[in-house]
């Protein structure tokens, strides 16, 4: 019988063919432990074809998650288990995996023709050296899961679509979990299909018992993590995003209008959206980004919760329609799910290098306000927020999410509807004699008159305006004025913040950590190991990246380094230095993919001023 | 309709704000008749929008008195379908120049024809650049001699009306500025249609392509050298002395005197789109070219199916919760 | 033309790359019948520019070895047009989709037709957006259910063909990625044609909408389905069963077995615009699908005039003295 | 007799309504007077209306010219001398005339009717209230001008037509001016219609005679400037900006191949190249911003000198083509004529408020070498500078211009073609076995295939490249690896930058005025002042704005204060903090206007050290 050991956290690693079903394989042991009550954070990753060349490492399709019974922050650095699917899975990620570590083979695709697309030379199979140091199940998962279909009507091939439910059961067996969620879910997506349906619940099944099976076998047990009280789900940044902008339209008491393209990694917020029309949720696909933000912008002017999501060359074509916006001063939130670029660049992976742009990239003074979302559940308060900001100061917000946050995922402590902070729209409900369209309150909001209203009849457009009225004007002193109030109306939004405050760490030190977006995470685990080995260090995480907070100098100043890590060649650190000629210096990773928090730790250390 | 919007006078339609087009120029008399047509339509005056890009032309919504839009070059069509799918009552009417609706803007206006979303397009066609200084436009003839083109444009130009056809626009017109009557009645209709209306207007722009279409707009010229378009009735034009048949699927002007009656003629029919297809390439200076409604096609629009699909989702996926929405299908508790 | 590039293969046109598209796409089809057409266009491999925006069709360029650019989403009209105007000798080919040609990038495309630069444009229409994983495109039919539209799409599709000849195009043609010979027939002809040609590749996408043009591609069902036009040839189909004849200007399919014969039938006549555009609108499922050149008409390109007026400049404005330009008219010295 | 009186400058300011041909009278006023061997500068302000409501403050057109026998290096602050053609010219520019100066007023354009349009009380006729410290002729030109056309068979709205040029000729007279170059204009330009000929010359010479018949008339000389040596003609930004792309095309023996849309103020630059078509030069008037942007591309492809022009709203949607030009590695010059913003803005005015546009204004990292012209006559270098860059390094440049640079003028000591610098493009002429697309030389540059070269067929595209190869590649490491090659590529460019040097002043001092663009003249004259009043100010001008050149900071440092003035909110300022982190301090204007040297001198006093 085989003995169970109980671990604190574990980090497993399914990879193999864009076509084997990695992805789904990943989420549903990521739902299934999940709901097992672990801690976890999940990290896809897949190729830019849609089916990249079958059998090369090019066309490797990954799923990683980290769960554990203590909190998770990351998706795992290194590896303790790598599933692979075939050779060139194994290729691409046997240099990661942790020392000791376990691989789970599937030896079928280690043949010949696997062998050879993975790049390995004549007759070497890496199967027949293996490092010493790893653990190596070596299952021939194609044979035995065609086996267990064995008196099913269906071809090898069609047989082979569910074996990545094999390898899915052996993994279950192996981390001691239920069955019983994935069991489900094929209820629910087979319903038709009575003959796949079959198969994938033998498949799942037949890789438990297989695991029950063989002799010899260390199993694994994760105990439920110490999370605090609540309700939870588990969901993946687009997800909640999507959420966050349907609780916001529904606090708002407005009406969603979605206007979109598609385009990696932001098509799912569209996906997720179409599906809540029963919310009152409008979504327009559009012909091109530039009809998305501008059908927005009719809608934010007939009273619409205006919504437009992008990646970096879609925002760039949204450039123009965000100065009109900003002219008309209407509420639109403006998401960038951020991907590798320039241009084209890298579409299925991830990077914060259209920061720049978010903040600058606009013909003339435009500021808008920027927020950044900083782990997958946290995109729900991003949406929100950004989504509160826009109504209540009236005007454009771009939220900031990236290709990693996106397709991650982790636990959720969802809230209650009711515990939502309320959303005031400054519409004018009846007519009003002295209406003035560019009339401001005390921050500097302009009120908002919806088409379809009697008396509040008025025109707005992208040239300058005259104060108050709103009419053009070419007015040199006038237009000195507008450029101004603009400017103060979004400065204004930064008195709505929450004061700043570390996430870690003393008010004075050594280095501090500043991040903003996706690095959260990683810069936690490594500010905190940092500061378990005793190092004076500190971790700040901005939320706000326009206006930044007015109360964030003491703590720049308060340490001695001040190091900020991005995706991207340094920009929010260009940022800060100019703001508070402070001499941060960045810590700049541009692989597509996010920090590992030893990466993070290693530069710490090298900045402690040595004794 | 109370008796208050019954007593709007073309006056409550003018803005404040002072019409800055020049002396002369065709937008004045397309305003004119629009602010006296609008108070016949039944329409709120708050319920109208006028939605334009950047151009002379696109300057028209500042001088009507209602909601308006002055949005970016070449948008008007995508703004406008936002605003019409998020407030279905209203009567949304794009204002655009041959610049601003099919150079820049070309595939916003095909997208919204084919969409057929419930709103009025005017293309004020001048066949230059008004707001720039008068550089070639795409339907300006080829070899024009303009600031850009100092030895003759290289383009051959579009056909706004074919161009709305191969879209499958559902309604397709074309008038003038300088007919007041007949550009008040192709206003009504587009606004009585449901559906995307297109309506190309002859507009001249004195200052930078004065007289283009004097042809069709001089008094004396134009029995001739044009043609209304009446549903149900023969094409004949030139002051009753002339017809129009098809020969096989080719146009034949004939002369009414020399024997052939009324009865040869092409009889018009707004819904046969190959007809229209064929009014369409009028071009040339041996046909007239024709005025009035091309065509016109019932098809159901955008804004309704997709009311329609809001409606059908309430059925299907029940009254929205929130807390419902929020907790998903897999959600555990933790004590 | 020398004996070397007689003696191309398709194989000296297949680049080192990987082919990266799904097993079982359509895509591979198309691919490999330009890989063996362009030997024998007499073409020098060197003078082959492949030009596409985003998509997986607009991979294709990297499987030619030829010069070629992978470029942004539906920019590689303009692309080409820059690229055929400052070398006017290359043979331009640009390779879109339905999502690239049609939705972002449609107005360069009409853009590109109306002005008829010399050029191949090859939309690859599988009526998807296969790339992004699957939403509606703007050719998919109403009421389809993707990703993007759980409860059906409410957009009406494009006809290609039929905007393409709104658009003033020169040449139209239909073809598909399963027919070999029938592909590579109309590579060759859109070739010949001196202007820009438009060829819509019907194009399986097998993982997001498979099936899509089977009734046309399934050798059963496609005698019945398409029509194949050839010129001055009368339309029939159905192994020989059926014909179509005008009645007036609707087309009616006709049994020749019930006393109808070829002499009552339709001639395909390529240089009629009325009747491409009637046959533009086969559309629905009482007529066959036409597959074919539509239409044709030789009009001046846009590189030939470009290249006229660059002619002319000399002449009018002399050799080019770059001191004279410095200089320019009114100059003075000061000692 | 009328006595002359010897003056060193003068600044006039011809104004009337938009209808009235001030453009005319005052380009025909600034050829003559550059003839006649002065230095000069101009400024055209016209309102955004082809023509804005007759009779209006809003539909006037101004045209001011400082002119003189010194060296000028402004269009003047405050004019000597007002031509009013109405009584709203004459209401928009009183204020600003010099105490002492002249105005000339046509006193028909102050009859009823143009006084209530010009906002004048009922029976409130600023002539009879006149300011006792300026000097008045007020002459019934309108009247005049319809005497001296008596005999014409003309009506007399088309008489009318010609009064601009009765006051021209006056002007002349007051100014000693010869009739000769304008009389010759007309000659050309009327060339086919003998009646306009005739009036325009009778008005001239009327408007001149008139001078001569009044009595007690002070009439003025400005000698000739001390101009250096050499050849001189007048020209403008747009004109200098086109001149300079057809010179380097000539250097760089390529063809010209400009794609652009219409767009205020950038239009101007397609007009002028659009004539010389003799020269090789392509024009292209494309269907939008994006296509003329991608459309010169495919001709850099194909082996062309590409250029495309425009202004902000056209810049937002180049942004996504010049992602791709960077990630292609081809040469690209991207012309932006700044005009008042954000969105449509103020589209006749000038503003410098698209600096961040372009330093930042693109998804990914995405490096961009800057420069920016700083005179209507320096348009000529700085596009020869920008293209030679562009082909020698195979990258996009943005030149920056602006609405002001753009219509404004000044004589021009223009070069001999044989003084230009040469431009070796990196052509490949022959195929080599070993040809790698993204191989590099020492300055980080790749060679240029052009199709049609048998043996170098290669594929490009907008994904991220494989170094060297420039095969799709998304391996990590590779990444990042050309995410530094190409921003390598971008800062080797300063290698050939000439030293930095101060316009004016000592290495140490007080302050350092720092500008870019056309602020340069107004900061030389307020620098001037400065030190002729004995105070410790220099002055910096910088002509690239990517990258920086790396002997700025010794300049920064040895100064007290640093000041930056611009045209926007502060943008070059931001860029100076963040990277040498001093605490420059930013001077904004942001009127559409250009910078008078007295606000600056006013500024630079403010920041002096108080003894
Ligand atoms: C993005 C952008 N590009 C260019 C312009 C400059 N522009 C303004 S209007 C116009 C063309 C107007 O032509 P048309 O639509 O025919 O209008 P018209 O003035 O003739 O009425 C252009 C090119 C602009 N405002 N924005
Ligand atoms: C500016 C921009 N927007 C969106 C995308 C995402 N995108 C890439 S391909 C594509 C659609 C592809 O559809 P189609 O042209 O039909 O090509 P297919 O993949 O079907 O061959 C989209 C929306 C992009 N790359 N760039
Ligand atoms: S430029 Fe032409 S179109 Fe524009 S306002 Fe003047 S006359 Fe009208
Ligand atoms: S997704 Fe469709 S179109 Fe794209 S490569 Fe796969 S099968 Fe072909
Ligand atoms: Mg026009
Ligand atoms: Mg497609």
């Amino acid at each position: 019988m085989s003995t169970v050991k109980e671990l604190q956290k574990v980090t497993i690693h399914f990879a193999g063919d864009s076509g084997d079903g990695i992805q789904l394989a990943g989420s549903q042991f990521t739902n299934t432990t999940a709901l097992a009550g672990n801690d976890l954070s999940t990290f896809p990753d897949f190729p830019a074809e849609i089916r990249a060349p079958i059998g090369t490492v090019a066309g490797v399709s990954g799923f990683q998650i980290h769960f554990g019974s203590v909190e998770i922050d990351t998706p795992g650095g290194r590896p303790d288990v790598l599933v692979a699917m075939n050779a060139a899975a194994y290729r691409k990620n046997i240099p990661n995996l942790k020392s000791g570590g376990v691989v789970i083979a599937n030896t079928a695709g280690f043949d010949k023709r696997n062998l050879r697309l993975a790049g390995y030379d004549d007759e070497e199979n890496p199967l027949d050296n293996k490092p010493e140091e790893l653990q190596f199940y070596e299952v021939d998962i194609t044979k035995l899961n065609r086996e267990a279909l064995k008196d099913l009507k269906m071809s090898p091939r069609e047989k082979d679509r569910s074996r990545n439910m094999f390898a899915l059961g052996f993994v279950y067996f192996l981390y001691s979990r239920s069955l019983e969620n994935t069991l489900q879910f094929f209820q629910d997506k087979f319903k038709s299909k009575p003959e796949v349906l079959e198969a994938n619940i033998r498949s799942l099944k037949a890789g438990y018992n297989y695991g029950d099976t063989i002799e010899a076998l260390q199993r694994y047990r994760v105990e439920k993590a110490r999370l605090p009280k609540g309700e939870y789900r588990n969901i993946t940044g687009n997800q909640a995003l999507a959420l966050g902008l349907i609780a916001a339209a529904q606090k708002a008491q407005l009406d969603l209008f979605y206007a979109g393209y598609p385009i990696t990694p932001a098509s799912d917020i569209l996906h997720e959206l179409a599906r809540h029309k029963n919310f009152g949720v409008k979504t327009f696909q559009a012909e091109d980004e530039i009809a998305a933000i501008t059908a927005a912008i009719g809608s934010a002017f007939a009273g619409g919760l205006a919504v437009t999501a992008t990646s970096g060359p879609g925002m760039a074509l949204k450039t123009e329609g965000l100065g009109l916006v900003l002219m008309l001063e209407l509420p639109l939130v403006v998401v960038n799910v951020q991907r590798g670029g320039p241009s084209t660049g890298l579409p299925t992976k991830t990077e914060q290098s259209d920061l720049f742009q978010a903040l600058y990239g606009r013909n003339g003074e435009a500021p808008v306000p920027v927020i950044a979302a900083s782990s997958p559940a946290d995109c729900f308060n991003a949406a929100l927020e950004a989504a509160k900001m826009a109504i209540e100061h009236m005007t454009p917000v771009i939220l900031l999410s990236d290709g990693y946050l996106a397709n991650g995922s982790e636990p959720w402590a969802f809230p209650k509807s009711e515990a939502l902070p309320e959303i005031s729209a400054p519409v004018m409900q009846a007519a009003d004699e002295n209406y003035l369209p560019y009339a401001r309150n005390h921050a500097g909001v302009r009120q908002w008159a919806l088409p379809g209203t009697p008396g509040l009849e008025h025109r707005v457009g992208g040239l300058e305006k005259e104060d108050r009225t709103g009419n053009v004007s070419y007015d040199p002193d006038n237009h000195q004025k507008m450029v101004e109030l603009r400017a103060a109306k979004v400065s204004a939004v930064a008195q709505n913040y929450t004061p700043t405050t570390l996430e870690q760490g003393e008010p004075e030190g050594d280095v501090l950590v500043v991040g903003w977006g996706n690095t959260k995470g990683a810069i936690k685990v490594a500010v905190s190991q940092a500061r378990a080995a005793g190092l004076a260090v500190g971790q700040l995480h901005l939320r706000n990246l326009h206006p930044l907070p007015s109360d964030l100098e003491i703590y720049l100043k308060g340490y001695r380094r001040v190091l900020v890590p991005e995706l991207n060649n340094g920009q929010l650190v260009h940022v800060l230095r100019s703001q508070f000629l402070v001499d941060a210096q960045g810590f700049d990773k541009i692989k597509g993919q996010p920090f590992l928090a030893e990466e993070i730790l290693t530069k710490i250390k090298e900045l402690m001023p040595h004794e | 309709m109370s008796s208050a919007e019954n007593s709007y006078t073309a006056k409550d339609f003018s803005s404040d704000q002072e019409v800055k087009w020049c002396p002369g120029c065709g937008d004045y008399s397309i305003l004119k008749q629009m602010q006296t047509v609008v108070p016949t339509l039944g329409i709120k005056k708050e319920d109208l929008v006028f939605i334009s890009g950047i151009g002379c032309s696109s300057r028209f919504p500042y001088y009507m008195n209602t909601y308006g839009m002055h949005s970016i070059h070449g948008r008007a069509p995508a703004v406008a379908t936002g605003l019409k799918l998020t407030n279905p009552n209203l009567s949304v009417w794009v204002i655009t120049g041959d610049g601003d609706g099919l150079s820049i803007g070309g595939n916003h206006l095909i997208h919204l024809l084919r969409r057929n979303v419930d709103l009025n397009v005017l293309l004020f066609n001048n066949e230059i650049y008004g707001l720039t200084k008068g550089q070639y436009s795409p339907t300006s003839e080829f070899g024009k001699y303009t600031k850009s083109s100092p030895l003759g444009s290289l383009d051959h130009p579009f056909n706004p009306l074919a161009l709305a056809l191969g879209a499958d626009a559902t309604f397709v017109a074309r008038t003038l500025d300088r007919d007041p009557q007949h550009l008040r009645h192709i206003l009504e209709q587009s606004h009585q249609h449901q559906g995307s209306s297109f309506v190309e207007v002859y507009q001249n722009c004195n200052v930078f392509n004065d007289g283009t279409f004097e042809a069709f707009t001089d008094k004396k010229q134009r029995p001739y050298t044009t043609l209304d378009l009446k549903e149900g009735e023969p094409l004949i034009f030139a002051k009753g002395e002339k017809g129009i048949r098809l020969n096989g699927l080719k146009p034949e002007v004939v002369e009414l005197s020399e024997g052939f009656s009324p009865n040869d003629l092409w009889v018009h029919d707004s819904s046969d789109a190959t007809k229209a297809y064929i009014l369409s390439r009028f071009f040339d200076e041996s046909l007239p070219r024709p005025l009035g409604i091309l065509y016109q096609e019932k098809r159901f629009t955008y804004d309704e199916a997709l009311q329609n699909q809001m409606d059908k989702a309430h059925e299907i996926l029940g009254a929205p919760d929130l807390d419902q929405l929020l907790r998903g299908k897999n959600s555990w508790t933790v004590a």
